[in-house]
């Protein structure tokens, strides 16, 4: 187990470096200038220049590899001229808004897909076999910032159900206060009530938008995974010592199907981070995914190069989280091939 | 004459930062395989016989010990004077469905060995397939069916046939009736001896049962975890047999009826 | 004396494809009995028939009963009762036959706990400890807490046998229980179901392809081919009364004493008609 | 080929066979050109002479969905073979070099493979300067690690076989085994991968065009095209955005559902 711990490590290392050094590249070496990225188009070419010198980047590649790397790490992560603030503060500042959809986009996605799938492999039938599969197809083929668009125009334009794309909270509320800047947590904590239901009624369309890729993702790969370990000779056997289907499915199939689902949750979290850059530009969502996005139509770039950066670091680490949470429960992983 | 001299194969596990279990899978095991006889080598899982078998193929090299081919030193040989050595010594594997590329047809499948031979013109090869079809009693007609169209026994011998479009001395048989039908292993028995008589090879027979072997081959390797328990012509190691692992492997013989 | 199973002309179809056709065949209780075909011969379908778990596209005809009574296929609640505490069963590939997640432990509380409802955990576990003893299983106490890929193909297999023992069924149905095994363990498994089986008295079906294994536990043989029952005989009368098919499986096997011989083939008993394979 | 003729196959095969020629040959049928403002019919709903519409400045959104329909689908196609061909190569070199060459090989496709696609493309397009073709090779550098390790691990796959194994015994070389035994397995897997890769690359390009990274105002693009609709969704011109965005749902869905249904035909034919 230790053992494979390491070596999980030591893989997930090489992945961080190399990462860091793709961007490097990408955003470095690659024929524009990384001042000018940084400062924008609207910098003199004096302060390009003296930028230029503070980055280093008349150093020789590894030495600013190495600088990149460290500062990377360090938090140093630039500044936004376009915001006037350090990307460390601005990211700070609306990361809760970002975590805060991300996990109901993702709760969303886990029931839906959950229940769906569950509900067609333990019963045939052209409605609980031919729903979930044409909304696993719908969900993995429609442009997510599209569906946003559409589902406002449904649900806030025509019908009125949902409040349209105005960021969290509607103008007069104050936003709870609390620890975690999560309102729908801060609300629950705060005892309020009122304010909770504003908040997660603001959150449902954002989060389905976000969730629905997820959603499709989750809902074919279980609904795989359910229907082949269906198939394995010890649910037979089982049923055969008179264990009941129902617990059958529920004591073998479902937890030898989840681990191998559980094993994309990296994919699954990148997915998240990716989406919010174009979701949250729909529904005007204070977080980090719109700040991206101002920063690409403003050519600010450094918000959007640190973010990239992140996104990769935290797909990685939540991989090596997932492979050993994986070795810990399956034994087949833990304990070697046996025998 | 393929003569495999004191061959050792050690298999490491390697974990990430070396170290690991090692598995003696050969040790120290010598045989003769020519003159036109069967060497039978019987044992259970994890006795090393596949293993001999791909050594004898030279698909792995041993990690100590000679292979010799007429003579010759080929136990660390590599690129042409290999391919030379290869088509001499013929395999035939235990899953006939997997032994066979299932995108191609029987044809495509026995114009390979023809392509690879380079000696056969190529006017010739489609009567070249119609004879050999011939030869392990199938019909011509199946030269257009996929692999997935025939039965076992039959994909079974369309691997004999390739093998033996080759021309090669010796073959191989890991293993071949063990995954077949009782009443199709008969056939597929028979045919090897009668193209052993015809045809002057000489046979590897590797397998588990001690029934077939003891009807099959003229002499006997008994392994055990890698290790030789017991070697003597077919007769004497069933009326006599020397260690007690054999007689262990007599007395879990199912009953004969 | 009811009898203790009687299938009355049992057909199943596999869409177009026929697996079994009007089978009609009588168990006496404490009857054991060789279930004899070659792949194809419907023998596993059979004997996954009579527990009700064909998968759902089977198309099934005639009837079973069991003790005197109709098994009730088509009431899985009801079936779930038969199974395991009536009928057990035992898979051929034991490697298979477990969840790779789930503890040895795990899987014969399970098996004992659907057998017996009322049994606590506790009680549960020493009767797993029990039964892993009467299988021969080492250190059960220490062993129950192991996971599927650290047991042997063998020792798994004794642990099925075990779990479809907890029920203390009057039927066993084994599955070519000893396929998948080495020469050795495959003589120590049917040397246990052997015994097991006579001590308890229990009616026992032993599917397999080898006339010779059946030999070893079974007292009477019933061959299939196609779908088809062949014929019944009792093991003593086999060689005397054999229908040219089993005739041909006898001799098709290579035996002791054939050396250099020509074997004989199905072709030789039968018209080519008859069979598929050439 | 008798792999057409299976409805799983046909059926998306023709959607996405109707819509590429409705965008290829629809140009020639509606008169309209995709950049002619026509500010006597501003923001005008779906009707006769403007079947979709027309948009803020005038112009018809059906020309517009037509010129951006031909854009996407060909961009798709870019992608695709874009990625394929590197990605096979290196996938091949990986699986046959073995050691460290594939260690470094892999490492390098989980490297890219740690940022999300579209981030991915997003990070190369800028540092390329931006624009359609920027943004372009930015999705193909993404379907990299797709294409290779799906490549090396066939490679592997099938070298494991008996079959080459026999083909080794009869002195076949390893660049013989690559050709005769290896390609056409591997090609009916890649085949199935070109078409998720296809849709892939679609509703790629559509996002960055939607953030301003692929295609730029005013191409007629169907990602472009939802932004600029976007201002105008909520006060009643739904056609701007929903048109474009169908059509992308319906190109990825049949690619999609192609990769789907090639995968379950071939299936059958593995080994």
């Amino acid at each position: 187990m230790i053992r494979i711990a390491a070596s999980r490590l030591a893989t997930s290392l090489i992945a961080l470096l190399g990462a860091a050094l793709f961007a490097f590249i990408a955003l470095r070496v690659a024929p524009g200038d990384a001042a000018r990225l940084v400062l924008g188009p609207f910098a003199t070419d004096e302060a390009v220049q003296a930028l230029r010198v503070k980055m280093g980047l008349d150093d020789p590649l590894p030495v600013q590899f190495w600088h990149y790397l460290t500062s990377f790490v360090s938090g140093d992560w630039g500044w936004s001229y376009s915001l006037g603030q350090s990307v460390r503060d601005l990211l700070g500042e609306r990361f809760p808004a970002t975590l805060e959809l991300g996990l109901y986009a993702f709760l969303f996605a886990l029931v839906a897909a959950v229940s769906l799938a569950v509900i067609g492999a333990f019963r045939r039938g052209l409605l609980s076999d031919g729903v979930p599969r044409a909304l696993s197809v719908f969900a993995l083929a429609v442009p997510q910032f599209w569906f946003g668009i559409v589902a406002l125009i449904i649900g806030f334009e025509m019908l009125g159900l949902f409040p349209g794309p105005s960021g969290r909270l509607p103008p007069g509320v104050t936003a709870p206060a609390g620890p975690t800047g999560l309102y729908t947590i801060d609300a629950l904590l705060a005892g309020d009530l009122a304010t909770f239901a504003t908040a997660l009624h603001y959150l449902a369309l954002p989060a389905i938008t976000l969730g629905l890729l997820p959603f499709g993702f989750l809902l074919r790969l279980l609904r795989a995974n359910l229907l082949d370990v269906a198939g394995e000779p010890f649910v037979l056997v089982a049923r055969a010592q008179g264990q009941s289907h129902f617990r059958v499915f529920l004591r073998y199939v479902l937890p030898n199907a989840i681990i191998p689902t559980l094993m994309a949750s990296g994919l699954i979290l990148g997915q998240l981070l990716a989406g919010s850059v174009l979701v949250e530009r729909v529904f005007n969502w204070p977080g980090a995914g719109s700040l991206v996005t101002q920063g690409l139509l403003q050519q600010d770039y450094s918000v959007v190069q640190t973010f990239i950066l992140l996104s990769a670091f935290i797909y990685i680490l939540a991989n090596l989280f997932v492979d050993l949470l994986a070795a810990a429960i399956d034994p087949r992983i833990a304990r070697g091939a046996g025998q | 004459m393929l003569e495999l001299d004191a061959i050792t194969k050690v298999f490491r596990k390697r974990g990430p930062f070396g170290g690991g279990r090692s598995t003696v899978a050969l040790d120290r095991i010598s045989v003769r395989i020519g003159d036109g006889r069967t060497l039978g080598v019987i044992g259970e899982s994890g006795s090393g016989k596949s293993t001999l078998a791909r050594i004898a193929l030279r698909m792995i090299a041993p990690d100590s010990g000679t292979v010799r081919f007429g003579g010759r030193d080929i136990t660390r040989v590599s690129g042409k004077a290999l391919r030379d050595f290869r088509r001499k010594v013929q395999p035939v594997f235990q899953d006939s469905a997997g032994a066979l590329d299932p995108r191609m047809t029987i044809a495509r499948i026995l114009r390979e060995p023809l392509m690879l031979r380079g000696d056969v013109p190529r006017a010739e090869w489609s009567k070249r397939i119609t004879d050999i079809l011939t030869a392990i009693d199938l019909s011509p007609a199946l030269r257009d069916r996929y692999p997935r169209q025939l039965s076992g026994g039959q994909r079974q011998r369309i691997g004999i046939a390739r093998a033996l479009l080759m021309e090669p001395e010796i073959l191989i048989l890991d293993e071949p009736v063990s995954a077949l039908d009782v009443s199709v292993q008969a056939n597929v028995l028979n045919l090897l001896r009668d193209l052993q008589r015809d045809r002057g090879l000489s046979y590897l027979f590797i397998g588990h049962d001690l029934s077939i072997a003891e009807y099959f081959c003229d002499d006997i390797l008994v392994l055990h975890n890698g290790v030789q328990k017991d070697f003597a012509d077919a007769e004497t190691l069933f009326r006599d047999p020397k260690d007690d692992y054999t007689r262990t492997l007599l007395a879990a013989m199912p009953r004969q009826l | 004396m009811t009898g203790l199973l009687d299938i009355r002309r049992l057909s199943v179809a596999f869409g177009p494809t026929r697996a079994l056709s009007d089978i009609d065949l009588a168990l006496e209780p404490g009857t054991r009995l060789g279930l004899v075909g070659e792949s194809g011969s419907g023998k596993s379908t059979l004997g996954l028939a009579v527990l009700g778990l064909l998968p759902p596209d089977a198309a099934c005809t005639g009837e079973v009963r069991f003790q005197g009574e109709p098994l009730p296929w088509s009431d899985d609640r009801a079936m779930t009762r038969v199974r395991g505490r009536r009928i057990g069963f035992i898979y051929q590939d034991p490697m298979a036959a477990f969840s790779p997640v789930h503890t040895i432990g795990t899987h014969i509380t399970r098996a004992l706990r659907a057998a017996h409802p009322g049994v606590g955990r506790r009680e549960a576990l020493d009767w797993s400890v029990a039964l892993l003893e009467e299988v021969e299983i080492n250190k059960p106490r220490e062993r129950l807490d192991h996971y599927p890929n650290e047991y042997s193909g063998g020792m798994l297999q004794r642990v099925m046998i075990a779990a479809a023992l907890v029920g203390d069924p009057d039927l066993l149905i084994a599955d070519e229980p000893t396929t998948a095994l080495d020469v050795t363990t495959q003589a120590s498994v049917l040397g246990m179901l052997d015994r097991i089986v006579e001590a308890r008295g229990m009616g026992f079906i032993l599917i397999s392809h080898d006339l010779g294994v059946v030999a070893e536990a079974c007292r009477e043989v019933a061959v299939m081919y196609g779908g088809k029952l062949i014929q019944r005989v009792a093991l003593a009368d086999l060689k005397a009364e054999a229908h040219p098919y089993t005739r041909a499986l006898l001799e098709a096997r290579p035996t002791f004493g054939k050396r250099g011989q020509r074997l004989s083939t199905i072709a030789d008993f039968l018209p080519s008609d008859w069979f598929d394979d050439a | 080929m008798s792999i057409i003729r299976s409805v799983p196959v046909f059926l998306p095969l023709a959607l996405l066979t109707v819509l590429a020629g409705a965008v290829v040959v629809g140009p020639l049928v509606w008169p309209i050109d995709p950049y002619t403002m026509d500010f006597a019919a501003i923001l005008a709903p779906p009707g006769p002479g403007h079947w979709m519409g027309t948009d803020s400045v005038g112009r018809d959104v059906l020309a517009r969905f037509l010129a951006g329909g031909r854009l996407s689908l060909s961009v798709g196609v870019i992608v695709m073979l874009g990625g394929l061909v590197p990605g096979a190569i290196i996938g091949v070199i990986a699986a046959r070099a073995g050691g460290i060459v594939d260690m470094v090989l892999m490492r390098a496709m989980d490297s890219i493979a740690a940022f999300p696609p579209i981030l991915l493309a997003m990070a190369v397009a800028i540092g390329l300067g931006g624009g359609l073709w920027t943004a372009v090779i930015g999705v193909i550098i993404s379907t990299l690690p797709f294409f290779a390790r799906l490549m090396r691990s066939e490679v592997l796959r099938i070298m494991s076989h008996r079959f080459v194994d026999a083909a080794e015994s009869m002195g076949a070389t390893p660049a013989f085994i690559l050709l005769w035994h290896v390609s056409p397995h591997a090609a009916s897997t890649m085949l199935v991968q070109c078409a998720a890769v296809f849709g892939y690359a679609i509703i790629t390009l559509a996002g960055l065009g939607f953030v301003g990274l692929g295609a730029e105002v005013p191409t007629a693009e169907w990602g472009v095209m939802i932004t600029e609709g976007m201002k105008y969704a909520l006060t009643g011109q739904w056609w701007l955005t929903v048109f474009p965005g169908l059509g992308i749902l319906v190109a990825v869905s049949a690619a999609n559902l192609l990769a789907d249904g090639l995968s379950a035909t071939m299936g059958g034919r593995h080994a």
